[in-house]
């Protein structure tokens, strides 16, 4: 209780002091500052229950870093929006604090979003931007380096259709808009990156056509269920990142049922541009937000991903560490959105 | 047999009205069949059917029976947690605006006013409104309260005025009789009609909200909804089956209760 | 007592309803108005606790000028006289209990007004109204579940429980069937006769008016066109009350019974 | 049960006949409710003061709609129309498909106790199921698109209307049924000519609430990939475009205030003679 | 003509509406069934058309074993008798002309029962039973519209129009005022002189039968204590019908009436 006291009279001044202490020296102590609750939210971009259940060791790991830091978090507080605007409205609104939001969504809601950290993950043994490389490399692997950016890929799934379209890539001709537009396709939600915005200026690019003038498609609300709609043949291609695959390859066969392999019933169609990577953000708007406790945020992120237990948390969502971000390194997302707006 | 066949030809002429409006229907469906593009129809329709079904009839036991915070019964408290405050809220809302779009109660205008407020309430989706209260309460079951309390109020208030409306107002001319004040007319004439009316209309609408709930998954509102609807996203259809059967269950055992003393509260 | 003096009543511009009144009720009696529908019976006696206001003349009861009440005056002494309506005019979905109970309403504290919790004294008289008709053991059912006879006695009760000097009733029998009727008209006489309350009412049949009441007033175009006693009534006084009376007429005044 | 645990009060009139009066149960009905409402406060996290601080923060996006982007009037018009259409239909044929559901549903008329339990079983079924789940369903089944719902809008108009059109059989006069029978007709000519003639103003009613509110529903249908203007209501909520969903709003509440005065009209026509 | 041979009627184990009923009526003959309530009267007059099966005995309806009917063969058979009902038993919502078409429709072909679209015969044919009636200028009016007497009178045409050999009428006149009475039962008089229609009719108002009906059968606890012309009907006769009437019987008897 006295610390509380404390915490509430220390001055901004002294807490700043604090801190670049604490970033110097992360160990030492001298005091803290009480917080109830910090909630983070996560979007859907995976089974919101392997996500729930991954994310369990993340309370505490957070818990003792920003302890370290000069922080008693009293509870913190997980949760998974069902859609990719729930987390974006609730961090622009500050009724949540923490989001693990791509960068197109930060882009989106940056009124009250900040940007805090860009994770990095392992690159990918391909890394072309020719279809057709990435069907005679299979599978993909992962590859030592580290980076920031990804690749979306078209897939092509096992479906009449889906053959078709791969067969055409694979001997070198053209994809016409005729192809695509013939496809029913799955993608997620519009901010979405990997699910939405780069397949668009990939289509742009290609056939100065956007996802809009496709006549069938469906917005799913995750990769996995769109793979397992691909795999039940109701749709021709999806759209995600450069390695959803290797993430739903096991679940192809053992819960979609599928004969084959994830690897030779579907195939890439299409590869876009880098994408960068999803963001650590925090509320501007949340009441307890102020300077201090973000970059306590950041350096305890950082942290974390240092530690074994910590990356085996973030790799649920393929991060396998961090680096501070800034806002301007999402100009170029903001480009990108532009572009696709203007395109409706 | 004169007298009879002039009858015959006095007969009123509405065929021509009917005829239109018949013409009009059809017109109307047909145009409505345009909407109808079987193309899209997936041949593997009917494997899936299947897998639902048998998802359904072998749920996932472990989830339908567990207690912890994940387990369909605790889904399913949360669930009618949030339907029963959020019924209570639309309720509070409610009976203003009924009386205020009472035309037997206000000025027309005002009742007319009233009256499109209520259908933009009512337009609104659910889904928006989800996100309009996360940005005041977060996520979680607070906004499926509130959002099942503001997608109540349309209907509610819609059932309120058709029982202000057909209020039997010539309990009031007996009261006058009396000696009675306005108030004392209120109180004792028209309350005690409309309590039972009212609450009845609730009971209905918490009924419904219970359904409603499975939407309040899309806005992480909390509740049933959300698990229900990733895991038929995923095709997990043990556990689709056995969210729905507790959901089932639960709405069927609450209408059963809910018409009794529907029934009870109307008829006496 | 109750007199009319020369009063007239008209709706709006020109309905003339009433005309020219002069009439004396004594304490006690038992008086039937009959006459076609549209007469003025209605009028003639809701005048009489201020339901419609008169035009001109003078209506005194108990030495009470009526049309000179304000406000507050005009519901004490409605509380001295009794109504009773053919619809019977009763709280559906509640208890025949609580319809008793309204008729206490004016005379509460402000707190029980807006509660509706009535203290043991006023329970008891409720009861003991629904006891004077005989249907205290229905004190806790839903009106609605009652026959219209049974509704009608509610509404009796919730008169009596008023404590009134004088019942007026608007044909009171009109939607019953001749036997409930019979309980209830036998219901008003015993009312009449052993708690000499004055019983006036309006009635369409004329041998239940015959047969109950003492005196009878036949009402023509707003006007008193016979007051006598009910012995005294033959077919032809009956005739001139009701003349005018053609084919089309008959049916229209039968028409509305069929209606029941 | 009750009166076992409070056992009714005997009031004795001054004339010495006893009556005896039963408990309220409304004190406690009311205990019960207030208990109710305090344990959904605890599990919901329902809180007041949050309300009161940032209740404001609801209008945000209400604000953000006004003025609405009319330039997309020109998008909206397709998917507008795909939506009645879905409506259309689908309250059409589930009403019609009602009539026989509720026909097996009556108990007056069907005497077969097992045909009217699986009948009702059915209907309950079908209403308990959300309507967003049955256009999920659909979508998994029938492909993507409007087709999927209409048909989750036709089960949903089926299960509805056939409840409320059974409970209307059930509440007709059987009179002029049973003398239909005695005219010699079947059960089926009798109920077309008895029965149905009753229950059809509020049949007619009770379909076209339903068309209305289908048209509601229908934009949220959308989302589940079930066609019609939800889709737009998705896209342009997840480009944080709020105009635009300003702009659909508003011409789905012009559409619904259309079929509402439109179908008001006809409902008053119908059930205003009877 | 009708004959019962030792009929019984049971409903459910115990319920023994009728006992060992032996009765013939000829072609043309008005039978008024008079006795208390629950004797069974409409029971014996529901037997004749097959609206309720009788448990033992035989019936025969001009040489036909009424029992042994099945399925289609009752429904034809049930044309040729036509009922009236306490009720009347309209189709309300619907117009006079509708209702009395629809004594057509096990006649027409099927698309026809299915759309409801009548032949310009078959109107005629409604038309007429109508103008029988006296109600031809009310065809095109809602039958809610019409007053209890004329309701009746549609339903009286409807049978008509069925061109029945028998008319069954269970208590045609109990909702009906004494006037409109007289003018349905002048109707019935009329129409079984006129067209040779065998008239069984359940009635309550002992005068009203004697007045009408040529021959009276008594029905008390199920079985027939009286058959005989109406002028042979004696006070004691009336007595020995309805007794075991006593004071709470009597209750009940009209305390059904009220509810009607
Ligand atoms: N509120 C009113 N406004 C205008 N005219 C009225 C009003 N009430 C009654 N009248 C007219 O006054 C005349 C007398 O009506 P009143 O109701 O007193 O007749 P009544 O004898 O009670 O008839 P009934 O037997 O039909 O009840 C009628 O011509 C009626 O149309
Ligand atoms: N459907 C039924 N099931 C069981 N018992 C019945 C049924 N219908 C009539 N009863 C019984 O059979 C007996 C004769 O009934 P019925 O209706 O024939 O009498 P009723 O003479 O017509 O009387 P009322 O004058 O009241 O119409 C009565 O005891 C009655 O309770
Ligand atoms: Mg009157
Ligand atoms: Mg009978």
């Amino acid at each position: 209780v006295s610390e509380e006291g404390n915490a509430d009279n220390s001055t901004e001044g002294e807490a700043e002091a604090n801190d670049k202490e604490n970033e110097a020296s992360a160990s030492e102590e001298e005091s803290t500052t009480a917080i109830d609750e910090l909630s983070i939210s996560f979007v859907p971009s995976r089974e919101p229950e392997e996500i729930i259940t991954a994310t369990e060791p993340l309370k505490d790991l957070l818990k003792e870093e920003m302890t370290n830091l000069g922080y008693d978090i009293g509870n913190v507080d997980i949760s998974v929006g069902t859609s990719y605007e729930a987390v974006g409205e609730a961090l622009s609104a500050g009724t949540t604090d923490i989001g693990f939001i791509p960068g197109g969504t930060y882009v989106l809601y940056d009124d009250g979003a900040e940007v805090l950290l860009t994770s990095t993950r392992a690159g990918l043994t391909n890394d072309s931007d020719n279809a057709k490389d990435w069907n005679d490399n299979k599978p993909t692997e992962a590859s030592d380096e580290q980076v920031t950016y990804y690749r979306a890929l078209m897939i092509a799934g096992p479906s009449e259709k889906g053959q078709e379209l791969a067969e055409k890539v694979n001997s070198g001709e053209e994809l016409t808009f005729e192809d695509m537009d013939s496809a029913s396709w799955a993608v997620m939600s519009t901010s979405s990156p990997a699910g939405y915005i780069y397949p668009a200026l990939w289509l742009k690019d290609h056939f100065d056509k956007t996802l809009m003038d496709l006549s069938n498609k469906v917005s799913v609300d995750s990769y996995g269920s769109a793979f397992a709609r691909l795999a039940a043949e109701q749709i021709d291609v999806m759209v995600t990142y450069a390695d959803a695959r290797r993430d739903n390859a096991d679940a192809w066969q053992a819960e979609n049922n599928r004969e084959g392999t994830i690897w030779d019933e579907t195939n890439v169609i299409g590869v876009t541009s880098g994408i960068y990577n999803d963001t650590i953000s925090v509320s501007k708007n949340a009441d307890i937000m102020d300077e201090d406790l973000k970059a306590a945020i950041q350096q305890a992120f950082l942290n974390i991903a240092e530690t074994e237990e910590g990356k085996e948390v973030i790799s649920i969502y393929n991060h396998e560490g961090y680096q501070k971000a800034t806002d301007a390194e999402y100009d170029k997302e903001r480009e990108a959105q532009e572009m696709v707006q203007s395109l409706n | 047999m004169d007298v009879i066949e002039k009858k015959l030809y006095a007969a009123p002429k509405n065929k021509k009205y009917l005829l239109v409006m018949a013409g009009m229907i059809v017109v109307l469906f047909i145009w409505s069949l345009t909407a109808v593009n079987v193309e899209n129809m997936e041949e593997s329709g009917w494997a899936i059917a299947q897998s639902i079904l048998t998802g359904i009839v072998t749920p996932d036991l472990d989830l339908l029976l567990n207690v912890t915070r994940q387990g369909v019964l605790y889904l399913l408290v949360e669930t009618i947690a949030i339907a029963f405050l959020g019924t209570i809220i639309g309720a509070i809302l409610a009976v203003p605006l009924a009386f205020l779009s009472a035309s037997n109660v206000v000025p027309k205008p005002l009742a007319f006013l009233t009256r499109l407020l209520l259908i933009v309430i009512r337009t609104v989706p659910s889904l928006i409104y989800g996100l309009m209260f996360i940005r005041v309460t977060g996520p979680g079951p607070f906004a499926g309260v509130l959002t099942i309390g503001l997608i109540s109020v349309g209907m509610l208030a819609k059932l309120f005025v058709d029982a202000i409306e057909d209020l039997d107002t010539s309990i009031f001319e007996s009261m006058t009789s009396i000696g009675c004040t306005t108030f004392e007319k209120i109180r004792f004439g028209i309350v005690p009609q409309l309590f039972a009316i009212f609450l009845s209309v609730i009971i209905y609408r918490f009924d419904m909200n219970l359904r409603e709930a499975s939407i309040l998954g899309l806005v992480a509102a909390g509740g049933i909804g959300a698990p229900l609807i990733f895991a038929m996203n995923a095709y997990r259809w043990n556990e689709v089956g056995s969210i729905l059967i507790g959901l089932v269950v639960l709405i069927l055992m609450v209408e059963l209760y809910s018409n009794y003393t529907r029934n009870k509260l109307v008829r006496g | 007592m109750i007199e009319f003096i020369n009063v007239d009543k008209t709706y709006g511009k020109s309905v003339k309803a009433l005309q020219q009144i002069n009439l004396k009720i004594e304490k006690g009696e038992f008086v039937a108005v009959i006459g076609l529908s549209g007469a003025g019976k209605s009028t003639l006696i809701r005048c009489i606790n201020r339901m419609h206001d008169i035009t001109s003349g003078s209506l005194v009861v108990d030495g009470i000028e009526v049309g000179e009440l304000r406000g507050k005056e005009i519901r004490k002494f409605r509380r001295r006289i009794g109504m009773i309506f053919q619809s019977f005019h009763l709280v559906t979905r509640t208890t025949v209990f609580k319809n008793v109970l309204v008729s206490f309403v004016p005379e509460l504290p402000f707190w029980r007004k807006v509660t509706g919790i009535f203290s043991k004294e006023w329970k008891l008289k409720a009861l003991t109204a629904l006891d004077q008709v005989g249907i205290l053991d229905k004190a806790y059912v839903r009106v609605d579940q009652l026959s219209g006879g049974q509704q009608q006695r509610v509404a009796l009760a919730r008169t009596l429980a008023q404590n009134p000097d004088i019942l007026l009733a608007d044909e009171p029998i009109a939607s019953l069937d001749p036997v409930t009727s019979k309980q209830v008209m036998d219901d008003f006489k015993r009312i009449n006769q052993q708690m000499d309350i004055s019983v006036i009412m309006n009635i369409h049949h004329v041998e239940v008016a015959l047969e109950y009441a003492e005196r009878i007033i036949g009402v023509r175009e707003g006007q008193i066109v016979y007051d006598g006693p009910s012995q005294e009534v033959t077919d032809e006084i009956l005739d001139y009350i009701y003349k005018g009376r053609k084919e089309g007429m008959t049916a229209e005044v039968y028409g509305e019974g069929a209606y029941v | 049960m009750f009166d076992k645990v409070f056992p009714p009060k005997e009031i004795i009139l001054p004339n010495g006949k006893t009556i005896m009066e039963k408990r309220s149960r409304t004190p406690l009905t009311v205990l019960i409710v207030i208990m109710a409402i305090y344990l959904s406060v605890k599990f919901t996290g329902f809180e007041f003061s949050v309300l009161l601080q940032s209740g404001y923060k609801f209008f945000d996006i209400v604000v953000a709609m006004v003025p609405p982007k009319w330039e997309y009037l020109p998008n909206i018009w397709k998917p507008l129309m795909d939506t009645i259409k879905m409506s259309l239909l689908g309250s059409v044929i589930g009403s019609l498909v009602a009539i026989p559901a509720a026909y097996f549903a009556a108990s007056n008329i069907v005497q077969s106790r097992i045909i009217v339990m699986i009948a009702r079983l059915v209907l309950s079924v079908l209403r308990t199921m959300p309507t967003l789940v049955t256009a999920l369903i659909a979508t998994f089944i029938f492909g993507l698109g409007t087709f999927a719902g209409t048909v989750a809008i036709f089960l949903f108009t089926l299960a509805y209307v056939g409840k409320l059109l059974y409970e209307q059989i059930e509440n007709a006069s059987m009179d002029a049924f049973e003398a239909m029978e005695s005219l010699g007709m079947n059960r089926i000519q009798a109920f077309r000519y008895a029965i149905f003639p009753q229950v059809l103003p509020n049949f007619l009613s009770t379909s076209l609430f339903c068309f209305e509110g289908n048209v509601r529903y229908a934009a949220i249908l959308g989302y589940v990939g079930a066609g019609g203007i939800g889709l737009l209501l998705d896209e342009a909520l997840g480009w944080r475009d709020y105009a635009g969903v300003g702009m659909v709003l508003l011409m789905l509440a012009i559409t619904v205030f259309f079929i509402e005065t439109i179908s008001e009209h006809f409902r008053k026509k119908l059930i205003g003679k009877a």
